[in-house]
């Protein structure tokens, strides 16, 4: 897949892969600053608008593609990554990336956003994760917390939310990765990262929908908050956090725990490994959450791995190569006989 | 490949018994799962093919994979007719059946002509055998074949004895006890082991050696014994049939949509990608597209029905022909998708290989009950085309047919067959692939507004372009919810809604054929006309010659194009005292033309998991033309569900 | 709760001005989705009906969830009809239009009546707002509105100033604006301000009393500006309806249903099971019920529409009432479990609440398309009863029968409602639920058989017995494939499937409703019959009885048993020179009537995302009356899809 | 969830639980085995007939309610999790077993799975895998190793096959097993604990197709490679394995490796705890398989966790204790008017 222009060399920016399109989020919705920084990445790594296609599912976020100057496929509920992953079965020489939102990807869509992930389709995923259903006006998602009261559950949601991040390891993620909308600079850095790999790429964003879950992240917006809720992982760095970088991450008795650096010693601390062979690390990283740890943002995992649709043109070649089909040798089949 | 000459081949045991020519005769190889009836049957069907017959196949096996052996659940069967004339269907009774055990015989002998032969694998007919068949006495003693011409061999002593020295298991040994049977019924009815003999030479020759050759003393055994004993008093033989000069194959409904897939994407120059989620009885579709990917064809194994029509669409999406496959159950769950497609007037091809329903049913059975699902199976006005394959051989140019329509009308087309097309065969005179029509696709490399590229800007047949991924300056969004009409663009205009809703359904109304949209069978005009659609087009045939050649002024109007249906249907109906249409229903194509022509069309309808048998049809004209409506009319109000 | 006394409501500004008596009159609130025109409408409808007028609301609102400020996409409204005779729709034109900015304007002002009252927001016509609603000009002074009787109020200054004491912030008061709109309309129509004063603080009082002050300021400046401008020369009263006498609310169709659905578990004296996945229009159910948990209600968000269907299916076999409910596209989706219910002969209701179709078409209009998807929509014959909804608060009732037929004949019953009906509101005269009839379910508790317990042994109505597990000597197991009749074992006989499909079909055929199946509208005889079904029923009642007041032959039968079709229909449907079918699609329910009965149906369809207009429907009625049927036979063309 | 009999004291054998119904799998099938070990768990537990329901989606698996008398439900593919929770959710006292197979669970099911685990439905998962489309005669299931020759993959499937077990960890397991059909003993012990879990117990056992996937299970059959190929998980123990129990399973940089006893200190090795509040151990065994692991066998995780229809029904007791529903009153609602 190549993402370089083939067909012009002229410099894109940013507002060259907007559409004529109204945007038509709420005013205030973390959706916005998403599409920017996509559109900034696109222009940075100068993607060919031909031959570049953003397919979603329903949703508030699924919307994206209406916004994006390339091709796009705004499809049904659930359904974007077997749309994906049709069309790169079809064309491998696409770039193409989904949006999808929590109960887009994890909820109606939740067998195909893992069977997608498991074979590697090489195919960028978006997950705006509000923790709620924003275009049904606001009903509990499988990420709300469990208790949330919503329209669908007044006395409180009985469900234990999933974590996209352990599903995705779980089912074999080559990549994965983490931002939040209001960190622009970091979700450049997340967007970019996944351009850059080969393979089903996850990226979750946490969103805010200031409708109808407004200040789900409050604990990493918060100028206070912030950094002593944040472990920003970096290759091969130890996992150190808090406004003063007085915290860190080791394991004890296979388990995470946050540890005071002022007590511990360096090398106990867990070093971060996003090449990893085993997810087992990764998955570590996904269980740790709010309020017990910080959440971990950035890249979990990113390991090369053979693509879906290469395996599967492979074969067609590999058939070719032993000859070219015939189309009246298959009609004619092995056994004829003839009628004078 | 075998060529015949012009005399009819006489059979090698003919000096010594009286040799009776018979126009066609029909048999039934039975046993169980494991018996090996299928191959039996196969190598029969081959052989009446090479001598020159035309020939119709019936395979019918058990929802099971194996069964328990011995149970009436695990009886396998294959029936075949074979004609010196041409014929349409697998014959409605049998005149010989060959029962490997007592539940084959018990599942079998309801079909078998009075004064039929019936030959039974004595063998088997220990009291063991008897209760797992649930038969309380021995039917080979009681008296209940009283009226056929039954015949007792001990087809397991017979095959190992001609077997043992090969020095093979017993146990594969056992397993050559369908070529005794074989070899038997050749002698029968006069076929040359000839081709048997070549398809074991090539299946084990090189390979194994010994199984080939103890397969081909069974075989041989079983052909000697009919010529040396003295059970048998008489042979038959049926001459070759007047068909067609040319070359021909036996080919089977699967076998022939998915030939005529690949086919439709090297006359369109396209990739074909055909995405499926296994399914009874379309699973063979996939499994031979999966062995053609030579020929650039992309198979996608989903992970169910709905990610399949996804990546269908998916792939129509980026350029190439996006297929999918399945059964009833399977095409329920397509239903939201299809819409999509619609929606987006992108081209898709969808097979429904039909099977009993409702729910699960009968998975192994045949039945035409998804038609009024294809119709109007989804939310909303979302009309899409929809044809049905009226035979197996008819499946290749149906599905050629059906990617013509969806490339060329942007718009997904429902390909109907069923499961006794699927899994039948009939002889197929080859065509000659240069000689098929190319198809032309065209997808636009600049804008075509001044105003830039309009995506839903339509062409004289309502036609949107079909703008494809990778096209600089055409860049461009689809979706499923409503379209403005010429830009593309989200609309909630209620002005525009109505104006696509009927944009959507005048261009699917418009639809020229490229196919035959109905097949006739006698004058335009008369007493009786049999409107069928789909796999009953043999039986319908057949019963409909036989009643002309009686005299009776009936004629056969096949409908292949279910929507839209044929132009000159409505006029054609009203030419007709009596409109009968037979269906495997409760009357779905019967409540289309009621509703679209005011006709009071009668149904003949079957329910069984069964295709009809001549007679069947034949006992339906006349009942109509007795004015036995009202009997036929329960059906009817039965068929409306209200 | 307020009461009424005999004499008419005076309108406290009525000594000023002339006061104009009208029979009803229509006035709709049109604004930015943030400028809260659906509460304003909301306060406009309970006042009106508290003082006793007949009401009918028709709220209407965009697809986004907020759309950007000022665009034609963020408009939202909401009309209500306010009437001293009973009228059956929200009103076809508009008297009065309360435009909150230029977008509201621009999208609202075709419905207005000529000479009809115009009030805009003055403070919100800038060249910025202008242009967001794509004006070129300023449509207050280009003469765009010329014919209408356009009051400009500054509505921004106005409720600033009036509130500015209060010490709230701008853009709280801001967020006053309705409140002053909401007020001055009250003062034309002369409705008291008292229920909306006792809805302020009963919302705001005590939490945030300084809100509640701001709004009340607003709304009585809103109230004296009428009075006291010279802006309005005169004002009108409607008075009251003669409506049968008793307690009234107003109730929108949703609220109905699910009103019915825990009625129907109380009256069968069972726990209801309410599984949804959520879907617009059809979401307020599963937020209703999910408040009603002290009447045993259990309600589960499942993860899709199969998983919903999949756990009603459970309840239902655990002994529950299992209901799940959806749109279109959500109904598309549990199509293969319906085969499931139907196969397994379990109770279940599936509510489809009708939106615009296809795909994801029109997620927040409304549309009858689904009706063909009901019937037909599932693999197999897979027959289920089909009622739907005439009314608002008709839900209650069609629930409450969905209920009693699944569990009286042990099948799936769609109720079909639409999104008109279920956001649109009327009063409601209450219901004393001690008069509502009982639900006899009775389970069995021993075997019925000799041989042991048959769970598909058959009543004279064909309906097998609901036994529940947890009942001891009653094991039994279930499933999709075809099933034996009477031990309900997996059977494969080709008899027995057509005798159970046969059997399914006449079980679903000789249903007896438990309600009214059809409602009629004047005579059973007559010129032209009009026949609809669903939400247009107050649209083709109002003109049927106007065009009877004019002397014309006309009746109008409303069906509410879609599946089975009412028994009288077929002779009914003969009685009259001309059947018209007016639907929100391309003629689906006339389909239905030309297949079974033979009978010229004609359509009259309209698929705008919009309900029918009483004109539209007196339109048609004088088309075919004047022979003008090709026009229509056009539509009917475009209907059949071929 | 009572599972002792109430309406009968007599001892039932594991014959009473067999159906008059003549079992259809294929001679020499390992449904067989597992089908004999449930009839045993049930007769030994002495579990009520007429309170235990078997659920199942399609599939040659799927045939296993037929054959077991108590109430069941055959139902359609990929769904019997959905039923089984609504039966649950309206039924909490049934005794709700679910049978399943890798095609029906994790291929058109895998939605459905994934979310029943997470809700921690008190039921009981059977998941047959046979890494085969049994019922379909053949073809590649999501289990299945890549480069399977099946009759849709004749060049072999490109796809990478999916861990039941760390999937059904990410969803939050709270029970998860091991067991395979030739090993009776043990199979029936795994039972028995799936049996006494309150919540949802996934039981994956291992079978043999022996018509479409002979033998996908002969290094843990046969004689000779059995016990070197077999981790037997036991609460509180090191991981110790091989004829000789000369093998250990120890952590090296986060990662499993096997060691050779003589060489290695024991407290190195492993030790299994079920009860591990963190998921991440019982997943990092879910990684661990042929050929470069033993596989593990046994109980990976069993931890205690509120269940889904007692929170669902908690709340309906709350609110009826505020006021059992007056249906006269919620029809005629807060505002209202009179017509005289
Ligand atoms: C088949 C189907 N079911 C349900 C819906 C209704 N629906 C639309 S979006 C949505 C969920 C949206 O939540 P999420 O995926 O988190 O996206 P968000 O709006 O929060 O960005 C639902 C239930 C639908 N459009 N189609
Ligand atoms: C909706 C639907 N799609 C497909 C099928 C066909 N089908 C039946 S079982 C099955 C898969 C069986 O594999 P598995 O679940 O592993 O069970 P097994 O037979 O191996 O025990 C399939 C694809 C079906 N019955 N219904
Ligand atoms: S509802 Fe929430 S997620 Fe949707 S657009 Fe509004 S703020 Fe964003
Ligand atoms: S096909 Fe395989 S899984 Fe199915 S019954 Fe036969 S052996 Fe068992
Ligand atoms: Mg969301
Ligand atoms: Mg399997």
């Amino acid at each position: 897949m190549s993402i370089a222009p083939s067909n012009t060399l002229t410099v894109l920016k940013a507002s060259d892969y907007a559409t004529d399109q109204e945007v038509r989020w709420c005013p205030g919705c973390g959706d916005y600053s998403i599409l920017m920084q996509m559109k900034k990445v696109c222009a940075k790594l100068g993607m060919d608008r031909a031959k570049t296609v953003f397919v979603s599912g329903i949703g508030c976020s699924s919307r994206f593609p209406y916004y994006m100057n390339t091709y796009g496929f705004h499809s049904i509920h659930g359904r974007a990554p077997t749309i994906a992953t049709g069309l790169k079965l079809a064309r491998p020489d696409l770039n193409v990336w989904m949006v999808t939102g929590d109960g887009d990807a994890l909820s109606i869509g939740g067998n195909h956003f893992m069977h997608v992930i498991r074979r590697n389709v090489d195919i960028k995923i978006l997950l705006f994760n509000n923790r709620i259903y924003g275009l049904t006006k606001g009903q509990y998602s499988p990420t709300s917390e469990q208790g949330k009261k919503t329209k669908s559950t007044p006395m409180g949601s009985p469900e234990f939310p999933i974590r996209p991040a352990s599903i995705a390891l779980a089912a074999g993620a080559t990549f994965y990765a983490r931002s939040i909308d209001v960190d622009v600079k970091h979700l450049e850095y997340v967007l970019e990262r996944a351009a850059a790999h080969r393979g089903t790429a996850l990226v979750e964003i946490y969103q805010n929908c200031n409708i109808f879950n407004d200040g789900a992240y409050d604990h990493l917006t918060d100028k206070v908050t912030k950094s002593e809720n944040t472990l920003y992982l970096e290759q091969g760095k130890p996992m150190i956090f808090g406004k003063a970088a007085d915290k860190g991450i080791r394991l004890h008795d296979l388990t995470p725990e946050v540890t005071d650096l002022k007590t511990t010693d360096p090398d106990d601390l867990l070093i971060h490994d996003e090449k990893h062979a085993d997810p087992t690390v990764a998955f570590l990283l996904s269980r740790m959450g709010h309020p017990r740890f910080p959440e971990p943002m950035g890249v979990f995992r990113a390991v090369g791995h053979d693509v879906y649709e290469d395996l599967v043109r492979r074969q067609n070649t590999a058939a070719t190569e032993k000859g070219v089909g015939d189309l009246q040798a298959m009609v004619t089949g092995e056994e004829t006989w003839d009628v004078a | 490949m075998s060529t015949i000459t012009e005399e009819p081949t006489t059979p090698p045991g003919a000096r010594h018994k009286p040799v009776h020519t018979l126009p066609s005769a029909t048999i039934r190889f039975a046993g169980d799962s494991g018996d090996g009836m299928q191959l039996a049957g196969t190598q029969f069907t081959d052989t009446s093919a090479i001598v020159g017959n035309d020939i119709s196949t019936f395979p019918d096996f058990p929802a099971e994979i194996r069964a328990p052996a011995g149970t009436l659940a695990g009886v396998s069967g294959f029936q075949v007719q074979f004609s010196s004339t041409d014929i349409f269907t697998p014959g409605d009774d049998v005149d010989a059946l060959v029962a490997m055990n007592p539940a084959a015989l018990k599942t079998n002998i309801k079909s078998v002509k009075k004064g039929g032969i019936v030959i039974v694998n004595d063998d088997s007919f220990a009291p063991v055998d008897l209760k797992k068949a649930g038969y309380e006495r021995n039917p080979l003693e009681d008296g209940t074949l009283n009226g056929f011409r039954l015949i007792k061999v001990p087809i397991n002593k017979l095959t190992s004895a001609a077997a043992k020295d090969t020095g093979l298991g017993v146990k594969d040994i056992d397993r050559c006890k369908n070529m005794f049977a074989l070899g038997l019924s050749c002698w029968l009815y006069g076929r040359p082991l000839g081709p048997t003999l070549d398809h074991i030479n090539a299946k084990f020759g090189v390979r194994k050696p010994v199984v080939a050759q103890a397969n081909i003393l069974a075989l041989k055994a079983g052909f000697n014994y009919g010529e040396t004993t003295e059970l048998f008093v008489e042979q038959y033989q049926v001459p070759k049939a007047k068909l067609p000069a040319g070359k021909y194959r036996k080919i089977t409904g699967n076998e022939a949509t998915a030939m005529g897939m690949i086919a439709a994407a090297n006359l369109a120059g396209k990739e074909l990608v055909y995405c499926s989620y296994p399914i009874t009885p379309a699973s063979d579709i996939l499994h031979y597209l999966a062995s053609q990917k030579n020929f650039g064809v992309v198979t996608f194994q989903a992970e169910d029905e709905i990610a399949a029509i996804g990546a269908a669409i998916g792939a129509s999406f980026g350029g190439a022909l996006g297929c999918t496959g399945t059964s009833g159950p399977g095409m329920a769950l397509k239903a939201e998708a299809v819409g999509l497609a619609v929606m987006t007037e992108l081209p898709l091809v969808l097979i429904d290989v039909q099977r009993g329903g409702p729910s699960t049913g009968l998975p192994t059975k045949t039945e035409q009950a998804d038609l009024l699902q294809a119709i109007h199976g989804r939310n909303g006005e979302c009309p899409v085309a929809v044809i049905a394959a009226a035979s197996p051989s008819d499946c290749f140019h149906a599905a050629i047919e059906a990617f013509t329509l969806a490339t060329q009308y942007m718009t997904p087309v429902m390909l109907l067959t069923d499961g006794y097309l699927a899994n039948g065969s009939e002889p197929w005179l080859i065509p000659d692939v240069s000689k098929l029509p190319r198809i032309q696709i065209d997808h636009p490399t600049a804008p075509n507004d001044a105003k830039g590229f309009m995506p839903y800007k339509r062409n004289e047949k309502l036609v949107r372009p079909w703008s494809i991924p990778g096209t600089p300056g055409l860049e461009h969004r689809i979706g499923g919810l409503e379209k403005q009409d010429v830009t593309g663009g989200v609309s909630y205009d209620p002005i525009n809604h109505e104006h696509m809703v009927r944009t959507r359904a005048a261009k699917i109304a418009n639809i020229t054929p490229v196919g035959e949209d109905m097949l006739w069978t006698g004058p335009q005009s008369g007493d009786v006309l049999v409107v069928g659609w789909g796999g009953t087009w043999g039986a319908i045939k057949a019963a409909t010659l036989d009643l002309q050649h009686e005299g009776v002024s009936v004629s056969a109007c096949h409908i292949r194009y279910m929507n839209p249906l044929p132009r000159g249907l409505g006029n054609a109906l009203k030419q007709f005292k009596h409109v009968l249409v037979p269906e495997l229903n409760l009357g779905q194509l019967r409540t289309l033309i009621r509703n679209r022509y005011l006709v009071d069309a009668k149904g003949l309808n079957k329910v069984k998991g069964l295709p009809f048998t001549i007679h069947e049809i034949i006992d339906g004209v006349r009942a109509i033309m007795a004015g036995k409506v009202t009997d036929l009319e329960v059906v009817v109000g039965a068929a409306n569900g209200g």
